[in-house]
């Protein structure tokens, strides 16, 4: 096996790897852009090499400079975590050329999957049921607005290339049609290097649920149950669970069995997900194989008890699965809050800037996968997830309460977070009835702005402060007294 | 007792605090207040015999707060500026990125009438794109950017001059 | 059921106890001694009350002043933690009079297994295997003798009211047996304000083996299996596990039968923990009852996935419990570790002082039980334990490897720990090997030493400290720069 | 180049850094040693291409130094005073506490003779006992403490003049 692991990823997810390497006795490359001198993902590493500028092109999609980062640290092997090159067969390619080992699927299976409409192609073979839409994409202007008054308003465009909703609108209207498409495709080529568009009819209110794949180099596949995933703002995810309240153990199986058989399909070899739409008479439609760790694997691995890291890694290394689908049962029940530096009263505006103050929740039945501590910067360049709160407990109302805890306890400034806007969620009686629907916050939060339920109080607390910390003191503008922030230190490495 | 009037969104409220007795006003209603630093930026409060754990870190002309899942810009109303209440970049009718952000698309050109509403400037933070919109019905003045640029929140990107109505 | 609960402790397990009462929407009223004003444990309730100095006696031991607090702040119900008072009937009496729902078991359940020698007694009746020894205390210097001498050397030597380790001393010859005994009776007066006596057989080279029952107010009792506990110094445990690698699942079967027929002979209720020695024969023998939460029920928690103060609560407002003996069904493997401020170069003095630093390990698959933070004082008044770091992986391997990552990472300064001997038991083969008794230290680790392995790391990076951070700057000797310490801001209440 | 005379336990080992290049000296070896302060008393180092997280804090005539689970005391043998090497409390022939402690049990009286390894005080910490033992056979001379009195590492709980051999 491999023995050196260079992790072609940042924030959250680096760390979450590197802590996993380091258990398997496996030596961890970081890399990093320059507007990630000192981050935590760069310190917890053996061994670190600078990519490039801060600008993703330059640095963590740069292909040429991770393989270079490689060979020059020893490392065999390049995990490429979720978002930049994950899902780019470019990466495969050139790690195949690089006698390296590529922790994921094949760049075949990367790149039919990865046009959706190819993936689309292939279930509606495999048997397993697809949304009514297109199966080709489209660069026509015209020819999109015939495909989707023929499949009736209203519709939802989609990028060849995407993933993580990124390129994603949903369409209601023709006369929205042409400004969508333009905007969609800036979106997906400047994402996924692809601006080619397609159209899928628009369910009426589904829930989002996915199944979480493992399949080994000896052809075996098992599942590991879904994850509901319907709590999303702007098509992306912010509040995933498992078990997802609305499928019964028939239905499980029967989603868990095409999910498999969609894997098989594709020739999956590692981890993977395949997300499918659920309507609300429990008919489901293949959606997308995401090729790659999902963000949200946390909540599976809380209630399989598994590393999909570590199964992972053991699969790249050519080991087969060490269990069977009868192996898997899933134990109580796992939410995930995503963590994003973003403004929820401002349609959710990225936040980047300096995290002044970060006070993290604790206690039995959490986990905190996180990319930032006190004093982090919060780069412009990147996505906006800090971290990832994970509660579990044994039953859903439990792990609900647990969460919203936490939540209430976590203090972040410097940056505005999602934090305010879970809270609500979560305390939401239509979520504490399990009743999640891709648009829950439309229909239950739409124009959300913060409860003013503590704002007495904070008045109180300035009051107190101004005499307690005056603004001069302690708490300064640019981070936390007495230490210089990663502004400060950037450079301050001695030569 | 020093006197605070203290804004969050667009309600102001006075705050009396005796700093020797720890009387607080709020409201009409009289509290018994104390507190205790526990960190940087960290209070434990004690209201009336109840405790409440209280964040502050400096914010746009104030203090962000954060108690208990919410996170409030508290502001001292005499501290404020009169133009810049309610925090930087809301200033209405300018044209400024809401974050720092690049340019990736400029929609109109210099002479060319716009409606209100009508997007100007497409930028993009963190992979996401915002399209800056016309305050008011005019013509575009002056561009003040350029495709690629780093802009900031406060810097005017688009000039219009307003339309009579 | 009650909707505010005092929690009668200090420190990680103050928390803990109020973590759950959080998620259950129960309001928490902390105590707290002059020297822990300001603790985090004090920090995060929703009232708090000063009970008086800081020695024991005058605060956490003072049960009027417990009762007072609880009434004046309106709670009905008193958990008692670990330690202080929780073994003392006087508190659940004093309850009882105030009208007070004590959680944990009848008083006079926990004076009768309070008495070692009275517990010995009934267990012996119920058909328990006791270890072979005197069934009675004795105060007098001859007849110890003379029982020590029937026994044959050599005699463990115990306090009647004992308990955690306290009060006890292995005595190996005659000649030691008068100094011993004054030793003992001194602290066990001390600790438990009984200074009775009495002397069991030193079993050669046992494991220490202990159940966690649960028996509810209706009659039913149950088992969540085993905890091993055999890595001890100076009788008190650092490391716990479970599963214990010693036991099969028939010997599993048959002590946990043995630990509910003591509990249902001894009238059990509430969570409780039954504790034997098991020889290399696979021979077990009672040791003792502790009538309360122990320290490592963490462990339980992660293999069994129940919320073991949930648990107590309910049971305490009088609902049956929720499951059956065949419900308990543990995964997988967890391991803790005792943070204890003690120099493991010195016969692990104590080492009370201020904690400058404090960087916790995270990741999948760890808990942290802290009772301190970075700024902490840790007074000398109170038993050394920080925090408990548990981990929990599928198998116990993984669990240990994960220890290993998670201790190398624990960097704690201000105070002298015990990570760098709990790195070297864990890295230890014998560890490894799990074979682990009650003599692990003694056999394997004596006069242990700090492993040098580091040192010339340690060296340059104090030459490199001299100039990024010189002793003026940063990191005073009083604690972290920039803020006060807790220490600073005692009496900095405004009133 | 600046050198150090570094102290751990009982070997003292010099340490030689050039601020300028990073170049170090130790034990004949030549390193490339880079660091950043990334928070307060951590350091990152980087050692020939590998980095090592250090952490540090000021402690008896030095500082201590926690490195990947071990922990040392490490001294410049130049800023020690000649009696205190080894760190305080540990000077031989002195009975003192290891710890902040309660006298608990007085032993022995003034004009006693004590054999070397007899028990003078009982102290307690943290619930645990220990005694201190006479350093070497001789008269306890003076007697510095009392019962109950709380006692501090560095305080002469006894005095004893020394024996002749």
């Amino acid at each position: 096996m491999f023995d050196k692991v260079l992790i072609a990823n940042r924030g959250e997810i680096a760390l979450r790897v590197l802590r996993t390497c380091q258990e398997m006795g496996l030596a961890t490359v970081a890399v990093y852009s320059e507007a990630d001198a000192g981050a935590p993902h760069v310190q917890e590493a053996d061994q670190a090499v600078l990519l490039g500028p801060a600008e993703p092109a330059a640095s963590y999609l740069n292909v040429a400079a991770i393989i270079a980062a490689a060979q020059a640290s020893g490392a065999q092997a390049i995990h490429p975590g979720y978002g930049f090159l994950a899902e780019n067969p470019a990466l495969p390619e050139a790690c195949a050329q690089a006698g390296l080992v590529f922790i994921g699927p094949p760049a075949a299976v990367i790149r039919t999957l990865g046009s959706k409409t190819a993936a689309r192609r292939l279930m509606q073979t495999a048997g397993v049921p697809v949304i009514p839409g297109m199966l080709a994409p489209c660069m026509d202007a015209a020819q999109l607005a015939r495909e989707a008054e023929a499949l009736g308003y209203p519709v939802l465009l989609k990028a060849r290339g995407g993933g993580g909703g990124k390129g994603m609108r949903v369409v209601e209207s023709p006369a929205e049609l042409a400004e969508a498409s333009q905007t969609c495709a800036s979106e997906a080529a400047k994402a996924f290097g692809d601006p080619a568009l397609y159209l899928e009819k628009c369910l009426p209110s589904p829930r989002h649920v996915e199944f979480q794949i493992l399949a080994d180099g000896q052809g075996h596949a098992v599942h590991l149950c879904e994850r509901e995933c319907s709590i999303q703002r702007r098509h992306q995810k912010i509040i995933e669970e498992t078990p997802c309240p609305a499928l019964t153990t028939e239905l499980r199986a029967r989603m868990g069995a095409a999910a498999v058989a969609a894997a098989q399909a594709a020739g999956y070899v590692n981890a993977g997900t395949v997300e499918f739409l659920l309507d609300a008479e429990g008919k489901f439609y293949f959606l997308e194989v995401n090729t790659r760790l999902q963000v949200e694997h946390p909540v599976t691995e809380m209630t399989t008890g598994l590393d999909l890291v570590r199964l992972q890694l053991m699969i790249a290394a050519g080991q087969p699965l060490p269990f069977a689908q009868d192996d898997i049962s899933p134990r109580g029940h796992a939410i995930e809050c995503r963590i994003y530096a973003e403004d929820p009263g401002k349609s959710f505006l990225p936040s980047p800037g300096l995290i002044s103050l970060w006070q993290a929740p604790a206690g039995p039945g959490l986990r905190l996968d996180s990319g930032v501590r006190e004093g982090s910067a919060v780069p412009m360049e990147y996505d906006p997830i800090l971290a990832k709160l994970v509660a579990w407990a044994p039953d859903r109302e439990q792990a609900r309460q647990r969460m919203l805890r936490a939540l209430r306890g976590f203090a972040v400034l410097g940056v505005q977070t999602i934090i305010p806007f879970l809270v609500d969620v979560l305390a939401h009686p239509e979520f504490a009835a399990g009743r999640t629907n891709t648009d829950f916050i439309a229909r239950h939060l739409a124009g959300w702005q913060p409860s003013l339920e503590q704002a007495d109080l904070a008045r109180l607390a300035y009051a107190a402060a101004e005499l307690a910390m005056p603004a001069a003191a302690p708490v300064a503008a640019s981070g936390p007294a007495g230490w210089p922030s990663p502004w400060q230190s950037l450079g301050a490495w001695r030569m | 007792m020093i006197k605070y009037h203290l804004r969050i969104g667009e309600e102001s409220k006075e705050v009396a605090l005796d700093p020797a007795t720890g009387r607080a006003g709020l409201d009409g209603q009289e509290h018994e207040l104390s507190w205790q630093q526990t960190g940087p930026g960290r209070l434990l409060l004690n209201l009336d015999g109840r405790q409440v754990r209280a964040f502050l870190a400096p914010a746009a002309g104030g203090r962000q707060v954060f108690i208990e899942g919410r996170s409030y810009l508290v502001q001292d109303e005499q501290k404020l500026p009169r133009r810049g209440r309610g925090g930087a970049g809301e200033a209405a009718g300018v044209v400024t990125p809401p974050t720092p952000a690049v340019v990736v698309r400029i929609l109109v050109q210099e002479g060319q009438a716009v409606d209100q509403g009508q997007g100007l400037v497409v930028v993009s933070a963190m992979k996401m794109e915002t399209t800056l919109c016309a305050p008011y019905a005019g013509i575009v003045s002056k561009i003040n950017t350029s495709l690629e640029a780093k802009v900031a929140p406060g810097e005017v990107l688009v000039e219009i001059v307003e339309a009579e109505q």
